[in-house]
């Protein structure tokens, strides 16, 4: 129907942009959060929508993250589709119980009647030089999770294109967002192309030594150390994951039969981490492929740290490549 | 003692906090029928005076029936638990005029958002009661179809649905359906917790939500004294209906095994709502006259003299007393009634028993309203695995 | 309009919504010092009554020099991030006296649970400011022992640190502190929290517990009409202080740019709460003259019309007012305070720049009491990662 | 001191037994919990301690689980050891911010200053035909918190010992209690015996073909399995895990090195379980060693179902050698 435009954006704008298009869409979708009104989101996300679209589509909410997701809930049993902001990641907990036990069981408890077509947003991760609380990872929590499904988006393009299909999903998707990245880098977005499906994931570069899975913030540390280890005669594969949960195998699977050797990276505590769930899948599928065992570069078991020193804490390029170089010494 | 400052001593404004043993809940209990089933007026509630004699006469009589039914339900669900027929049960003994009363004044409109002890109201809503006991036996999570009776599923966890509530009513204001001065169209939801809930973050959020928004919803509140072995002055030092003054929306403290008064404070609160005055707070008083489930022992933590004295103020008893000293039903009514408890309690004892056991594998269909790829992996892998018992069965 | 049953229409009980622009907070404000730096009485709330005139000037001049510094920490501090010395920073400017008020009325043996923006508060509690940047700097996550002048480490998650505090709270009544009539003896508790955090299910259980327990603590709310972009009428429709009503305990609003009011009457909650009293609700009614934080943008959601009008009364003017037109202090001490202003700033630009960024190893000291073998390996493993590298930098 | 008498108790008689001397070695040992008072608990694990510590002690507390462990925060912060009670384990969601961003991480936070000893009783697992939300494994999420330790008893025994552990210990400790063996068997309880330190695992049974890890409710599973393997020439090694984080890795890579093969058994969905990073890191160290991938029982990727089909649900003996067969097969 529209004319093929291309324009360049930012992840920020082309989430705005994906935004605005569900909601031209589907009047049924409204947006809730704290501040994403007439400030636009602190990240501005949802800058001028409340304008375009009123009070009753874009809504700012009292300050309680519980009252935010438990009442698009009840938004989403009257059929709308509501997406809600969390602020930083490190808010999302008190919103933990209405996501654990009501977002995430209300199609299985009204066996499939009352499906609850929710979307959770939730700018994830660090680097930003924040205080405590504005860096955290909590993807493992809600991926280990049944009912919810997960995916984090990792440039403007699959940001344009992700939130609208996790909008029109049936089921509550927890959408993260890597708020590092959200200014950027800026992407050639074409609103006529064809995305691919929601939960899939994607090799983002080709290679045949190694195997780098890596989602959100860490593509891009993944597609630089890729870069990296080219100069050094080392090819490396890379695949977004984009969706944590489901976990799309295949294309990792295919890959790991490849290379033999794989390193897994996210920002999130190593311990019980998508590392953990990856490495016990690939070692299960392809035992017989791989030449060294699953390393898992991320943030270490501490709690984030003051932001003098994340940069150290958070899985670089350098630890990514030490980690390369382990498996291929091993 | 006056408190310079803070005003006056909270025990003057308010009021000794209230005893669950006492025979009065206090002067601002709004009470239309006594535990003798007389007749009382309230300046501001009123029962039935738009109503012809014998209009008045018949719906008295649906409350005796419905309140008499709801107690079968009850009696009857608590008898299939001793049997084993159900894992437990959530006695609603004794709150029989709060849930008869609040669901009689719903319209069909309106939305109910209950927890795990509505069995009244969901029977006011038409749900089939044997289609609460599969919860109750294991064999599902709620067994009934919320849109059909816009009746929504048990909640358990206590206090996570009156923020649905507050959000649905947020989507009616959304749809046009409150305030537009059309009977038929106004709607409204009720939202149900207990005294123990009214602690929850998550009710006292859904207070601040609705009033932000002005939302139809009315929190009705049964005070039944109790949280498994918590008296309600662990919750609260005061009153609860004024819980909703500080959120600044009204509270009303009604006598909840009175229920002329329950149905007409409701239907009140409930058009205060779908006129668009935002939300009240309704605080049922009442008392849990059984154990909290089937698995309580309430000998452990209170007086049966507490009990006895509840009794006395039994919700059925008063207003069979008030139907026959005013000849407003005659024994072929009571007659009728009974049979049909006959009846209903038959339809549950061979309804439960023959409820089917949930087919192991259908624990995966309903996780998703898409399913995913590793999920059908998944099943498929128990499937075969069961499968490879069959023979050896 | 009334309303049946349910009471009066809530506006004539409470007013109408009170406007953040509005001149006026209300009737029940409590002020004992005009914007314009006059006196006035209050029926129930007092100050320097219990003074000799000299020590009266004395205390006076003691809250003129606290906010003038305190102010010039934030302006410092504001600085000091505008020069990338500071990540962030969450200004005070215009919340001033009620900090200072607060802080003052505070014995050496009560509590202080802060926000994020109380460094009026750790200045009155002793706590030296530099350490207050580190958190805002990113070289630590709160540098002072909580325990050296009972103030609390800033809480960033809205609203948590209430419960802490009534926590900590009912440590005191099990420690024998409380109401023992032993004015060195008796403690209490402050929480500080935010109009928005108000609305936290924490805070609203934090109430519940006070109340129900009786503790000791004074819930102390800036309400400076803002969260982040969000106007104090999408948290409440009635003034705040009036939520404590609903959970049976007392509530009082005071002008939170009147420094002698903001103490008067958190003297008297914590008097109250130091004697058994039980929680008391403290609203400080004043305004968020800058943006939430440095990254903040105030001007996208809110008019300059209206901190303009609120310039007018600051809280500092309005004291230097006070003191000058009733000689109560010489230019000597304005200038005294000045100078020593100026060596704070010069403490807090040189202190700041010095702070020394932590190790990178250091984020494994301290995630337990006893650290565990396999964080113990995680950093052995870190270290010698990083020593890898020793060589080629 | 005192004289040694042994009696035959079961997990919840142990448990209150634990909680008795932990009260009265230290005056500063509160418990806070919904109906923990004069009812002594749902499951009557602090039957008769109010009366006999007090109102102060032992307290009865609203019906808000953020308010318990936030007001325990507080508690631990003026110096008492607070143990909490969440009545059942779908119950613990509305405290978990509380637990994840405050008692996870006030030593951290402050340095070290303020470090809490907390303990957070959850009567945790199913099979006890519950309605929903009374069934929930939760430890995975709370293992991968750092500056929380877990730790799952499976015997009175252990119970005894390891509540008061827990209590002593200067971390705070997510306590899981599984609840399906409360009343279920007898032990004989020395309380003069040393016990084993609190965060280290145990081999309860030797064997040499595949190293069989469980904790909580699965150890029983497991060593029944293992009896039943016995019976066909199978010798299952099984070791009670008894630690979740830290995990106390040494026993299980030993018995993975002799085994080679080895199945993870728990209540837990298996997505990002304790099975998937037991299964990462034996994979990691023991990569030349294994035979098998590390094979994963647990609860389906589905919300707990129904009770009447808990059984089937659950990792069962059945299914615990159909994995052992799976491993020795592979
Ligand atoms: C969040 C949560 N915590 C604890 C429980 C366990 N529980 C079930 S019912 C109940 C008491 C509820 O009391 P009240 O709200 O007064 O309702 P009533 O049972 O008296 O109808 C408790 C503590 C629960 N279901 N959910
Ligand atoms: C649980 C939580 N949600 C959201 C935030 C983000 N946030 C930080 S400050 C703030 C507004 C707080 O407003 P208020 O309580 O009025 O305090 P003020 O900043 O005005 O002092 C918000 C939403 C947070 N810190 N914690
Ligand atoms: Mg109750
Ligand atoms: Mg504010």
């Amino acid at each position: 129907m529209s004319e093929k435009t291309t324009q360049k954006v930012t992840l920020a704008k082309a989430l705005n942009m994906g935004l605005r298009k569900a909601m031209e869409d589907d009047a049924k979708v409204l947006l809730m959060g704290e501040d994403v009104g007439k400030l636009g989101g602190v990240f501005r996300i949802t800058d001028g929508l409340q304008k375009d679209f009123g009070e009753d589509r874009v809504i700012d909410s009292p300050l309680a993250e519980s009252g935010i997701v438990g009442t698009a809930v009840g938004m989403a049993l009257r059929g709308y589709k509501p997406v809600v902001e969390i602020q930083f990641d490190g808010f999302v907990y008190p919103a933990y119980d209405q996501i654990v036990c009501q977002v995430a069981k209300m199609c299985f408890r009204s066996q499939g009647k009352t499906p609850l077509p929710i979307v959770i947003r939730i700018p994830f991760g660090g680097g930003i030089g924040a205080v405590e609380h504005h860096s955290e990872s909590p993807e493992a929590q809600f991926a280990h999770t049944p009912g919810l499904k997960v995916v984090a988006c990792s440039n403007p393009i699959d940001g344009y294109w992700m939130i609208q299909q996790a909008i029109a999903a049936p089921d509550p998707v927890v959408f993260l967002e890597p708020k590092r990245q959200y200014h950027a880098d800026k992407a050639e977005l074409d609103d006529t192309a064809t995305p691919a499906p929601l939960f899939t994931s994607r090799v983002v570069k080709q290679g045949t030594d190694v195997t780098v899975l890596a989602y959100g913030p860490t593509v891009k540390t993944a597609l630089k150390a890729a870069e990296a280890a080219g100069n050094e005669g080392r090819s490396l594969e890379v695949i977004d994951l984009r969706t944590l949960s489901p976990l799309d195998m295949g294309p990792v699977l295919e890959s790991v039969r490849k290379t033999g050797r794989v390193v897994v990276s996210h920002e999130a505590h190593v311990n019980l981490g998508m590392g953990a769930e990856l490495a016990a899948r690939i070692t299960e599928e392809c035992f017989y492929s791989l030449e060294a065992p699953v390393l898992r570069v991320g943030g270490f078991d501490t709690p984030y740290p003051p932001a003098r020193i994340e940069e150290e804490w958070l899985p670089d390029l350098d630890r990514v490549l030490d980690a390369v170089d382990r498996t291929l010494d091993f | 003692m006056t408190q310079p400052g803070f005003g006056p001593d909270l025990a003057e404004v308010f009021g000794p906090a209230h005893e669950a043993t006492s025979d009065s809940a206090g002067l601002s209990l709004v009470q239309l029928l006594t535990p003798e089933g007389e007749r009382v007026e309230h300046p501001d509630f009123s029962f039935g005076d738009d109503l012809s004699d014998a209009e008045l006469a018949e719906t008295v009589r649906g409350f005796f029936r419905d309140m008499t039914l709801t107690r079968r339900i009850d009696v009857e669900a608590t008898a299939l638990q001793r049997h084993g027929e159900l894992g437990i049960w959530a006695q609603l003994l004794g709150q029989e005029a709060a849930q008869v009363g609040a669901g009689r004044a719903l319209k069909p409109q309106d939305y109910v958002f209950p927890t795990y002890r509505e069995h009244g109201v969901a029977w006011c809503k038409g749900v089939d009661p044997l289609k609460l006991l599969g919860l109750f036996r294991g064999v599902d999570q709620g067994g009934w179809d919320p849109r059909e009776n816009n009746f929504g599923l048990y909640t358990i966890v206590i206090g996570a649905q009156t923020l649905h509530a507050t959000g649905y009513a947020m989507g009616m204001q959304r749809d046009g359906v409150v305030g537009t001065g059309d009977p038929d169209r106004d709607a409204a939801v009720i939202a149900h917790f207990g005294d123990g809930a009214s602690s929850q973050g998550d009710v006292n959020e859904s207070f601040i939500f609705a009033a932000s928004y002005n939302a139809p919803v009315v929190f009705f509140c049964q005070n039944n004294q109790w949280a498994i072995s918590e008296p309600i002055e662990r919750q609260s030092r005061i009153p609860l209906y004024q819980r909703a003054l500080g959120f600044g929306f009204p509270g009303v403290r009604v006598d909840g095994n009175d229920v002329l008064a329950s149905y007409a404070v409701t239907k009140a609160a409930l058009q205060r709502a779908r006129e668009g005055q935002g939300p009240t707070l309704v605080e049922a008083y009442t008392y849990r006259m059984g154990a909290h489930t089937t698995t309580d022992d309430p000998t452990r933590y209170r007086l049966s003299d507490d009990v006895e004295r509840w009794k006395l103020k039994d919700p059925i008893a008063r207003v069979e007393a008030y139907l026959k000293r005013n000849g407003m039903a005659d024994q072929e009514f009571f007659d009728a009634v009974s049979a049909e408890a006959e009846d209903l309690g038959h339809h549950l004892r061979e309804g439960c028993k023959a409820l089917p056991d949930p087919q192991p594998l259908s624990v995966f269909d309903h996780v998703y309203a898409e399913m995913t790829d590793e999920l059908v992996t998944q099943r498929d892998g128990f499937a075969a695995y069961l499968e490879s018992f069959e023979g050896a069965h």
